[in-house]
Protein backbone atom coordinates (compact mmCIF):
# COMPACT_ATOMS: atom_id res chain seq x y z
CA UNK A 1 0.00 0.00 0.00
CA UNK A 2 1.23 3.48 -0.97
CA UNK A 3 -0.62 6.76 0.18
CA UNK A 4 0.98 10.18 -0.77
CA UNK A 5 -0.39 13.70 -0.09
CA UNK A 6 1.33 16.38 -1.60
CA UNK A 7 0.90 19.36 -3.23
CA UNK A 8 3.31 18.87 -6.33
CA UNK A 9 1.76 17.07 -9.64
CA UNK A 10 2.28 13.59 -10.04
CA UNK A 11 3.46 11.90 -13.31
CA UNK A 12 0.38 9.82 -13.92
CA UNK A 13 2.54 7.69 -16.32
CA UNK A 14 5.05 6.87 -14.16
CA UNK A 15 3.10 6.02 -11.22
CA UNK A 16 1.11 3.36 -13.37
CA UNK A 17 4.18 1.76 -15.27
CA UNK A 18 5.38 1.36 -11.56
CA UNK A 19 2.75 0.22 -10.08
CA UNK A 20 1.50 -2.36 -12.34
CA UNK A 21 5.62 -3.63 -13.00
CA UNK A 22 7.27 -6.37 -11.81
CA UNK A 23 3.84 -8.50 -9.59
CA UNK A 24 3.57 -11.26 -11.95
CA UNK A 25 0.57 -12.70 -10.10
CA UNK A 26 -1.63 -9.75 -10.57
CA UNK A 27 -3.82 -9.83 -13.78
CA UNK A 28 -5.85 -7.14 -13.65
CA UNK A 29 -4.62 -2.94 -13.03
CA UNK A 30 -7.46 -0.80 -12.72
CA UNK A 31 -6.60 3.44 -12.13
CA UNK A 32 -8.55 5.98 -11.40
CA UNK A 33 -7.37 9.59 -11.78
CA UNK A 34 -9.20 12.78 -11.13
CA UNK A 35 -8.58 15.85 -13.36
CA UNK A 36 -9.66 19.38 -12.54
CA UNK A 37 -12.82 20.30 -14.81
CA UNK A 38 -13.61 23.27 -16.91
CA UNK A 39 -17.13 24.30 -17.70
CA UNK A 40 -17.35 26.40 -20.78
CA UNK A 41 -19.99 27.82 -19.55
CA UNK A 42 -18.54 28.96 -16.28
CA UNK A 43 -14.54 29.17 -17.16
CA UNK A 44 -12.55 28.40 -13.97
CA UNK A 45 -9.45 30.01 -13.72
CA UNK A 46 -8.14 27.67 -10.88
CA UNK A 47 -9.30 25.36 -7.83
CA UNK A 48 -7.62 25.51 -4.31
CA UNK A 49 -7.64 22.61 -2.50
CA UNK A 50 -7.36 22.42 1.15
CA UNK A 51 -7.09 19.47 3.22
CA UNK A 52 -6.09 18.18 7.11
CA UNK A 53 -2.78 17.94 7.21
CA UNK A 54 -2.47 14.85 9.35
CA UNK A 55 -5.76 13.22 9.07
CA UNK A 56 -5.93 13.17 5.82
CA UNK A 57 -2.90 10.32 5.53
CA UNK A 58 -4.77 8.69 8.50
CA UNK A 59 -8.48 8.31 6.80
CA UNK A 60 -7.27 7.43 3.32
CA UNK A 61 -4.78 4.74 5.05
CA UNK A 62 -7.84 3.30 6.88
CA UNK A 63 -10.25 3.31 3.46
CA UNK A 64 -7.19 1.62 2.01
CA UNK A 65 -6.98 -1.23 4.66
CA UNK A 66 -10.28 -1.64 4.32
CA UNK A 67 -10.55 -1.97 0.83
CA UNK A 68 -7.33 -4.31 1.36
CA UNK A 69 -10.14 -6.51 3.49
CA UNK A 70 -12.61 -6.67 1.57
CA UNK A 71 -11.23 -7.70 -1.64
CA UNK A 72 -7.78 -9.92 -2.37
CA UNK A 73 -5.50 -6.97 -3.64
CA UNK A 74 -2.03 -7.38 -4.74
CA UNK A 75 -1.61 -4.03 -4.22
CA UNK A 76 -3.39 -0.17 -3.70
CA UNK A 77 -1.93 2.97 -4.47
CA UNK A 78 -3.95 6.53 -3.24
CA UNK A 79 -2.60 9.97 -4.50
CA UNK A 80 -3.82 12.74 -3.79
CA UNK A 81 -2.64 16.34 -4.19
CA UNK A 82 -3.75 20.13 -2.93
CA UNK A 83 -2.68 23.38 -2.93
CA UNK A 84 -3.65 25.31 -6.37
CA UNK A 85 -4.16 23.57 -9.73
CA UNK A 86 -5.75 24.55 -12.51
CA UNK A 87 -8.34 23.04 -15.39
CA UNK A 88 -6.87 19.96 -17.17
CA UNK A 89 -4.17 19.02 -14.23
CA UNK A 90 -4.52 15.68 -12.69
CA UNK A 91 -5.86 16.50 -8.66
CA UNK A 92 -5.77 12.44 -7.54
CA UNK A 93 -5.67 9.10 -8.55
CA UNK A 94 -5.95 5.78 -6.92
CA UNK A 95 -5.14 2.53 -8.30
CA UNK A 96 -6.01 -1.44 -7.45
CA UNK A 97 -4.17 -4.36 -8.93
CA UNK A 98 -5.95 -8.22 -8.16
CA UNK A 99 -5.90 -11.13 -9.72
CA UNK A 100 -9.58 -10.89 -11.30
CA UNK A 101 -11.02 -8.13 -12.80
CA UNK A 102 -13.99 -7.42 -10.94
CA UNK A 103 -12.03 -7.36 -7.48
CA UNK A 104 -9.22 -4.43 -8.89
CA UNK A 105 -13.04 -2.66 -10.23
CA UNK A 106 -14.79 -3.15 -7.19
CA UNK A 107 -12.10 -1.76 -4.88
CA UNK A 108 -11.40 0.94 -7.06
CA UNK A 109 -14.83 2.01 -6.66
CA UNK A 110 -15.07 1.51 -3.38
CA UNK A 111 -12.15 3.74 -2.63
CA UNK A 112 -13.50 5.98 -4.79
CA UNK A 113 -16.68 6.26 -3.16
CA UNK A 114 -15.28 7.17 0.14
CA UNK A 115 -12.03 9.23 -0.47
CA UNK A 116 -15.23 12.00 -1.88
CA UNK A 117 -16.85 11.63 1.17
CA UNK A 118 -14.48 10.71 4.14
CA UNK A 119 -11.66 12.07 3.34
CA UNK A 120 -10.71 16.03 4.75
CA UNK A 121 -10.57 17.85 1.40
CA UNK A 122 -12.34 20.72 0.22
CA UNK A 123 -12.03 22.18 -2.98
CA UNK A 124 -12.76 26.01 -3.69
CA UNK A 125 -13.00 26.89 -7.17
CA UNK A 126 -12.43 30.75 -8.95
CA UNK A 127 -13.39 32.23 -11.87
CA UNK A 128 -14.66 35.43 -13.89
CA UNK A 129 -17.72 34.99 -11.49
CA UNK A 130 -16.11 34.88 -8.05
CA UNK A 131 -15.05 32.45 -5.83
CA UNK A 132 -17.04 29.50 -3.66
CA UNK A 133 -16.51 26.66 -2.29
CA UNK A 134 -17.41 23.45 -3.27
CA UNK A 135 -20.50 21.72 -2.11
CA UNK A 136 -21.07 18.02 -1.09
CA UNK A 137 -23.45 16.19 -3.69
CA UNK A 138 -25.92 14.13 -2.23
CA UNK A 139 -25.06 11.51 -4.79
CA UNK A 140 -21.63 11.06 -3.25
CA UNK A 141 -22.91 10.63 0.10
CA UNK A 142 -25.66 7.88 -1.33
CA UNK A 143 -22.85 5.96 -3.20
CA UNK A 144 -21.22 5.16 0.19
CA UNK A 145 -25.03 3.11 0.87
CA UNK A 146 -23.78 0.44 -1.98
CA UNK A 147 -20.84 -0.83 0.14
CA UNK B 1 -6.94 23.00 27.09
CA UNK B 2 -8.04 21.73 23.52
CA UNK B 3 -6.53 22.17 20.20
CA UNK B 4 -9.90 23.38 17.74
CA UNK B 5 -9.40 23.28 13.83
CA UNK B 6 -11.38 25.00 11.60
CA UNK B 7 -11.57 24.09 7.47
CA UNK B 8 -12.92 25.80 4.58
CA UNK B 9 -15.49 28.02 5.08
CA UNK B 10 -15.89 27.45 8.62
CA UNK B 11 -12.23 28.33 9.07
CA UNK B 12 -13.46 31.71 6.81
CA UNK B 13 -16.75 32.13 8.93
CA UNK B 14 -14.95 32.30 11.93
CA UNK B 15 -11.54 33.85 10.75
CA UNK B 16 -8.91 31.87 12.06
CA UNK B 17 -7.42 27.90 11.36
CA UNK B 18 -6.91 26.74 14.87
CA UNK B 19 -7.11 28.54 18.42
CA UNK B 20 -6.68 26.14 22.32
CA UNK B 21 -9.77 26.68 24.21
CA UNK B 22 -10.42 25.98 27.60
CA UNK B 23 -13.83 24.01 28.27
CA UNK B 24 -16.15 22.54 30.82
CA UNK B 25 -18.01 20.63 28.01
CA UNK B 26 -17.62 16.81 27.97
CA UNK B 27 -18.82 16.10 24.55
CA UNK B 28 -18.79 17.54 20.72
CA UNK B 29 -22.02 19.49 21.25
CA UNK B 30 -21.41 20.61 24.69
CA UNK B 31 -18.03 22.13 22.79
CA UNK B 32 -20.36 23.97 19.94
CA UNK B 33 -23.02 25.31 22.54
CA UNK B 34 -19.67 27.04 24.38
CA UNK B 35 -18.47 28.31 21.32
CA UNK B 36 -21.70 29.45 19.89
CA UNK B 37 -22.17 32.05 23.08
CA UNK B 38 -18.42 33.79 22.17
CA UNK B 39 -19.64 36.08 19.46
CA UNK B 40 -21.56 36.34 16.24
CA UNK B 41 -18.99 34.77 13.70
CA UNK B 42 -18.92 31.44 16.07
CA UNK B 43 -22.90 31.56 16.34
CA UNK B 44 -23.29 31.75 12.79
CA UNK B 45 -20.45 29.04 11.90
CA UNK B 46 -22.23 26.70 14.10
CA UNK B 47 -26.10 27.83 12.99
CA UNK B 48 -26.85 24.73 11.25
CA UNK B 49 -25.16 21.45 12.41
CA UNK B 50 -26.78 19.24 9.57
CA UNK B 51 -23.99 21.23 6.99
CA UNK B 52 -21.01 20.41 9.32
CA UNK B 53 -18.71 17.47 10.34
CA UNK B 54 -16.34 16.49 13.04
CA UNK B 55 -13.46 14.91 13.91
CA UNK B 56 -12.43 14.12 17.13
CA UNK B 57 -8.21 13.34 17.49
CA UNK B 58 -8.18 13.01 13.52
CA UNK B 59 -11.08 10.31 13.50
CA UNK B 60 -14.16 11.61 11.98
CA UNK B 61 -17.44 11.29 14.46
CA UNK B 62 -20.50 12.81 15.22
CA UNK B 63 -21.66 15.37 17.87
CA UNK B 64 -23.14 13.43 20.32
CA UNK B 65 -19.06 11.81 20.62
CA UNK B 66 -17.03 12.65 24.37
CA UNK B 67 -14.21 14.95 24.51
CA UNK B 68 -12.39 13.02 27.36
CA UNK B 69 -9.07 12.73 26.80
CA UNK B 70 -9.47 14.51 23.46
CA UNK B 71 -6.65 16.44 22.15
CA UNK B 72 -7.96 18.35 19.01
CA UNK B 73 -11.35 18.81 17.64
CA UNK B 74 -12.08 20.04 14.48
CA UNK B 75 -14.83 21.50 12.67
CA UNK B 76 -15.17 21.60 8.61
CA UNK B 77 -18.31 21.12 5.92
CA UNK B 78 -18.79 17.72 3.98
CA UNK B 79 -15.46 16.75 2.31
CA UNK B 80 -15.47 17.44 -1.52
CA UNK B 81 -12.40 14.99 -2.71
CA UNK B 82 -11.66 12.87 -5.57
CA UNK C 1 -12.10 6.60 -29.91
CA UNK C 2 -9.22 4.85 -30.85
CA UNK C 3 -8.47 1.04 -31.17
CA UNK C 4 -5.32 -0.75 -31.51
CA UNK C 5 -4.69 -4.32 -32.22
CA UNK C 6 -0.96 -4.85 -32.34
CA UNK C 7 1.92 -7.81 -32.06
CA UNK C 8 4.51 -5.43 -29.82
CA UNK C 9 4.33 -3.86 -26.50
CA UNK C 10 3.07 -0.61 -25.99
CA UNK C 11 3.98 1.78 -23.36
CA UNK C 12 1.08 2.13 -20.40
CA UNK C 13 2.51 5.04 -18.79
CA UNK C 14 2.65 6.86 -22.17
CA UNK C 15 -0.97 5.82 -23.43
CA UNK C 16 -2.42 6.72 -20.09
CA UNK C 17 -0.81 9.91 -20.35
CA UNK C 18 -1.67 11.10 -23.64
CA UNK C 19 -5.29 9.90 -23.12
CA UNK C 20 -5.64 12.03 -20.06
CA UNK C 21 -3.97 15.31 -21.35
CA UNK C 22 -5.84 18.00 -23.25
CA UNK C 23 -9.55 17.75 -22.44
CA UNK C 24 -10.44 20.15 -19.92
CA UNK C 25 -14.48 18.86 -19.82
CA UNK C 26 -13.56 15.21 -18.61
CA UNK C 27 -13.51 15.66 -14.95
CA UNK C 28 -12.56 10.89 -14.61
CA UNK C 29 -10.29 8.66 -16.09
CA UNK C 30 -10.20 5.08 -15.81
CA UNK C 31 -8.14 2.45 -16.96
CA UNK C 32 -8.08 -1.40 -16.90
CA UNK C 33 -4.77 -3.20 -17.53
CA UNK C 34 -4.71 -7.13 -18.29
CA UNK C 35 -1.06 -8.26 -17.44
CA UNK C 36 0.08 -12.07 -18.48
CA UNK C 37 0.00 -13.76 -14.64
CA UNK C 38 1.89 -16.35 -13.61
CA UNK C 39 0.66 -19.02 -10.99
CA UNK C 40 3.91 -19.86 -8.72
CA UNK C 41 2.35 -23.61 -8.92
CA UNK C 42 1.89 -23.87 -12.42
CA UNK C 43 4.72 -21.73 -13.75
CA UNK C 44 3.96 -20.01 -17.04
CA UNK C 45 6.61 -20.07 -20.17
CA UNK C 46 4.51 -18.06 -22.48
CA UNK C 47 1.41 -17.27 -23.52
CA UNK C 48 0.69 -17.33 -27.04
CA UNK C 49 -2.29 -14.76 -28.36
CA UNK C 50 -4.07 -15.82 -31.90
CA UNK C 51 -6.61 -13.62 -32.70
CA UNK C 52 -8.83 -13.27 -36.58
CA UNK C 53 -7.42 -10.34 -38.02
CA UNK C 54 -10.08 -8.01 -39.92
CA UNK C 55 -13.13 -9.60 -37.58
CA UNK C 56 -11.38 -8.39 -34.26
CA UNK C 57 -10.93 -4.45 -34.94
CA UNK C 58 -14.17 -4.90 -36.32
CA UNK C 59 -15.39 -5.98 -32.79
CA UNK C 60 -13.68 -4.32 -30.69
CA UNK C 61 -15.01 -1.25 -32.94
CA UNK C 62 -18.50 -2.23 -32.27
CA UNK C 63 -17.84 -2.81 -28.43
CA UNK C 64 -16.81 0.72 -28.13
CA UNK C 65 -19.88 2.27 -29.88
CA UNK C 66 -21.96 0.93 -27.70
CA UNK C 67 -20.42 2.14 -25.04
CA UNK C 68 -20.35 5.45 -26.40
CA UNK C 69 -23.90 4.71 -27.17
CA UNK C 70 -24.94 3.78 -23.08
CA UNK C 71 -22.57 5.99 -21.42
CA UNK C 72 -21.77 10.25 -22.31
CA UNK C 73 -17.74 9.28 -22.91
CA UNK C 74 -15.26 12.41 -23.77
CA UNK C 75 -13.18 8.81 -25.18
CA UNK C 76 -12.48 5.39 -25.41
CA UNK C 77 -9.18 3.44 -26.10
CA UNK C 78 -8.99 -0.16 -26.37
CA UNK C 79 -5.25 -1.83 -27.30
CA UNK C 80 -5.23 -5.81 -27.27
CA UNK C 81 -1.94 -7.64 -28.13
CA UNK C 82 -1.44 -10.87 -30.20
CA UNK C 83 1.61 -13.09 -30.39
CA UNK C 84 4.03 -14.55 -28.40
CA UNK C 85 3.91 -12.61 -24.40
CA UNK C 86 5.93 -13.91 -21.50
CA UNK C 87 4.80 -13.95 -17.61
CA UNK C 88 4.40 -9.63 -16.97
CA UNK C 89 4.16 -8.36 -19.98
CA UNK C 90 0.92 -6.32 -20.68
CA UNK C 91 -1.86 -8.23 -22.45
CA UNK C 92 -3.95 -5.03 -23.10
CA UNK C 93 -5.70 -1.94 -21.78
CA UNK C 94 -9.40 -0.02 -21.82
CA UNK C 95 -9.34 3.84 -20.93
CA UNK C 96 -12.36 5.02 -20.61
CA UNK C 97 -12.94 9.36 -19.88
CA UNK C 98 -16.13 10.99 -19.12
CA UNK C 99 -17.73 14.00 -16.62
CA UNK C 100 -18.23 11.93 -13.96
CA UNK C 101 -16.27 8.65 -12.51
CA UNK C 102 -19.63 6.82 -12.44
CA UNK C 103 -19.89 6.86 -16.12
CA UNK C 104 -16.10 5.73 -16.67
CA UNK C 105 -16.29 3.41 -14.38
CA UNK C 106 -19.31 1.61 -15.55
CA UNK C 107 -18.26 1.68 -18.88
CA UNK C 108 -14.68 0.36 -18.74
CA UNK C 109 -16.79 -2.83 -16.95
CA UNK C 110 -18.88 -2.81 -19.61
CA UNK C 111 -15.48 -2.54 -22.29
CA UNK C 112 -13.71 -5.31 -20.18
CA UNK C 113 -16.89 -7.56 -20.21
CA UNK C 114 -17.51 -7.90 -24.13
CA UNK C 115 -14.01 -7.84 -24.90
CA UNK C 116 -13.63 -10.85 -22.72
CA UNK C 117 -16.52 -12.76 -24.30
CA UNK C 118 -17.26 -11.50 -27.76
CA UNK C 119 -13.62 -9.77 -29.17
CA UNK C 120 -12.27 -12.71 -31.42
CA UNK C 121 -9.05 -13.86 -29.03
CA UNK C 122 -7.75 -17.20 -27.62
CA UNK C 123 -4.97 -17.74 -25.54
CA UNK C 124 -2.96 -20.85 -25.37
CA UNK C 125 -0.78 -20.85 -22.27
CA UNK C 126 2.70 -22.78 -22.42
CA UNK C 127 4.50 -24.18 -19.46
CA UNK C 128 6.81 -27.07 -17.85
CA UNK C 129 3.51 -28.96 -17.73
CA UNK C 130 2.82 -28.95 -21.48
CA UNK C 131 0.63 -26.36 -23.90
CA UNK C 132 -3.24 -25.95 -23.61
CA UNK C 133 -5.59 -23.40 -24.91
CA UNK C 134 -7.89 -20.99 -21.88
CA UNK C 135 -11.25 -22.10 -21.62
CA UNK C 136 -13.76 -19.43 -21.47
CA UNK C 137 -15.04 -19.51 -18.00
CA UNK C 138 -18.49 -19.25 -17.19
CA UNK C 139 -17.92 -16.10 -14.95
CA UNK C 140 -17.16 -14.24 -17.85
CA UNK C 141 -20.25 -15.06 -20.32
CA UNK C 142 -22.56 -14.37 -17.13
CA UNK C 143 -20.99 -10.92 -16.25
CA UNK C 144 -22.60 -9.98 -19.83
CA UNK C 145 -25.95 -10.13 -18.40
CA UNK C 146 -25.27 -7.53 -15.79
CA UNK C 147 -25.71 -5.20 -19.04
CA UNK D 1 -17.20 -20.86 -53.17
CA UNK D 2 -16.95 -19.26 -49.40
CA UNK D 3 -13.53 -18.82 -47.05
CA UNK D 4 -14.12 -21.17 -43.97
CA UNK D 5 -11.55 -20.29 -41.16
CA UNK D 6 -10.80 -22.02 -38.60
CA UNK D 7 -9.28 -20.45 -34.94
CA UNK D 8 -7.91 -22.05 -31.73
CA UNK D 9 -8.11 -25.85 -31.63
CA UNK D 10 -10.57 -25.83 -34.14
CA UNK D 11 -7.81 -24.60 -36.27
CA UNK D 12 -5.79 -27.14 -34.38
CA UNK D 13 -8.27 -30.20 -35.17
CA UNK D 14 -8.81 -29.53 -38.80
CA UNK D 15 -5.44 -29.21 -39.63
CA UNK D 16 -5.43 -25.56 -41.73
CA UNK D 17 -6.22 -22.16 -40.74
CA UNK D 18 -8.72 -21.70 -44.05
CA UNK D 19 -10.15 -23.07 -47.41
CA UNK D 20 -12.76 -23.09 -49.94
CA UNK D 21 -15.53 -24.53 -49.78
CA UNK D 22 -17.94 -25.05 -52.62
CA UNK D 23 -21.09 -25.94 -50.63
CA UNK D 24 -25.02 -25.81 -51.39
CA UNK D 25 -26.00 -25.43 -47.90
CA UNK D 26 -28.18 -22.48 -46.89
CA UNK D 27 -27.66 -22.19 -43.20
CA UNK D 28 -24.06 -22.79 -40.95
CA UNK D 29 -25.44 -25.59 -39.49
CA UNK D 30 -25.98 -27.32 -43.44
CA UNK D 31 -22.46 -26.31 -43.92
CA UNK D 32 -21.16 -28.10 -40.79
CA UNK D 33 -23.27 -31.19 -41.57
CA UNK D 34 -21.60 -31.16 -45.32
CA UNK D 35 -18.06 -30.69 -43.62
CA UNK D 36 -18.58 -33.19 -40.87
CA UNK D 37 -18.90 -35.96 -43.48
CA UNK D 38 -16.03 -34.80 -45.14
CA UNK D 39 -13.35 -36.90 -42.73
CA UNK D 40 -12.98 -37.83 -39.38
CA UNK D 41 -10.73 -34.83 -37.96
CA UNK D 42 -13.89 -32.71 -39.22
CA UNK D 43 -16.78 -35.02 -37.20
CA UNK D 44 -14.48 -34.48 -34.42
CA UNK D 45 -13.60 -30.69 -34.90
CA UNK D 46 -17.37 -30.30 -35.07
CA UNK D 47 -18.03 -33.12 -32.38
CA UNK D 48 -20.02 -30.23 -29.80
CA UNK D 49 -21.38 -27.67 -31.61
CA UNK D 50 -22.16 -26.12 -28.17
CA UNK D 51 -18.26 -25.72 -27.63
CA UNK D 52 -18.26 -23.73 -30.63
CA UNK D 53 -18.89 -20.54 -32.36
CA UNK D 54 -19.15 -19.24 -35.30
CA UNK D 55 -18.71 -15.84 -37.44
CA UNK D 56 -20.46 -14.62 -41.18
CA UNK D 57 -18.39 -12.21 -42.82
CA UNK D 58 -16.80 -10.88 -39.51
CA UNK D 59 -19.86 -11.09 -37.24
CA UNK D 60 -20.76 -13.30 -34.21
CA UNK D 61 -23.65 -15.27 -34.97
CA UNK D 62 -25.32 -18.59 -34.42
CA UNK D 63 -25.74 -21.64 -36.42
CA UNK D 64 -29.12 -20.94 -37.51
CA UNK D 65 -27.77 -18.35 -39.54
CA UNK D 66 -28.22 -17.91 -43.27
CA UNK D 67 -25.52 -18.79 -45.70
CA UNK D 68 -26.81 -16.52 -48.70
CA UNK D 69 -24.39 -13.94 -49.75
CA UNK D 70 -21.68 -15.08 -47.47
CA UNK D 71 -17.87 -14.81 -48.34
CA UNK D 72 -16.40 -16.09 -45.15
CA UNK D 73 -17.45 -18.41 -42.50
CA UNK D 74 -15.49 -18.60 -39.16
CA UNK D 75 -15.69 -21.54 -36.70
CA UNK D 76 -13.41 -20.96 -33.07
CA UNK D 77 -14.42 -22.14 -29.88
CA UNK D 78 -15.45 -19.42 -27.19
CA UNK D 79 -13.40 -16.19 -27.07
CA UNK D 80 -10.84 -15.55 -24.54
CA UNK D 81 -9.27 -12.07 -24.36
CA UNK D 82 -9.00 -9.45 -22.31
Amino acid sequence: MRIVVQEQPFDLGAEVSAFAAGRHDLGAVVTFTGVVRDDPAKPLAQMMIEHYPGMTEKALEKIATEAQARWPLGDVLVIHRFGVLHPGEQIMMVATAARHRKDAFEAAEYLMDYLKSRAPFWKMEKGAAGEGWVAARSADEDALKRW
Amino acid sequence: MIDVLYFAWVRERIGLPREQVQTQATTVAGLVDELRTREERYALAFSDLSSLRVAVDQELTDFDAPLAGAREVAFFPPMTGG
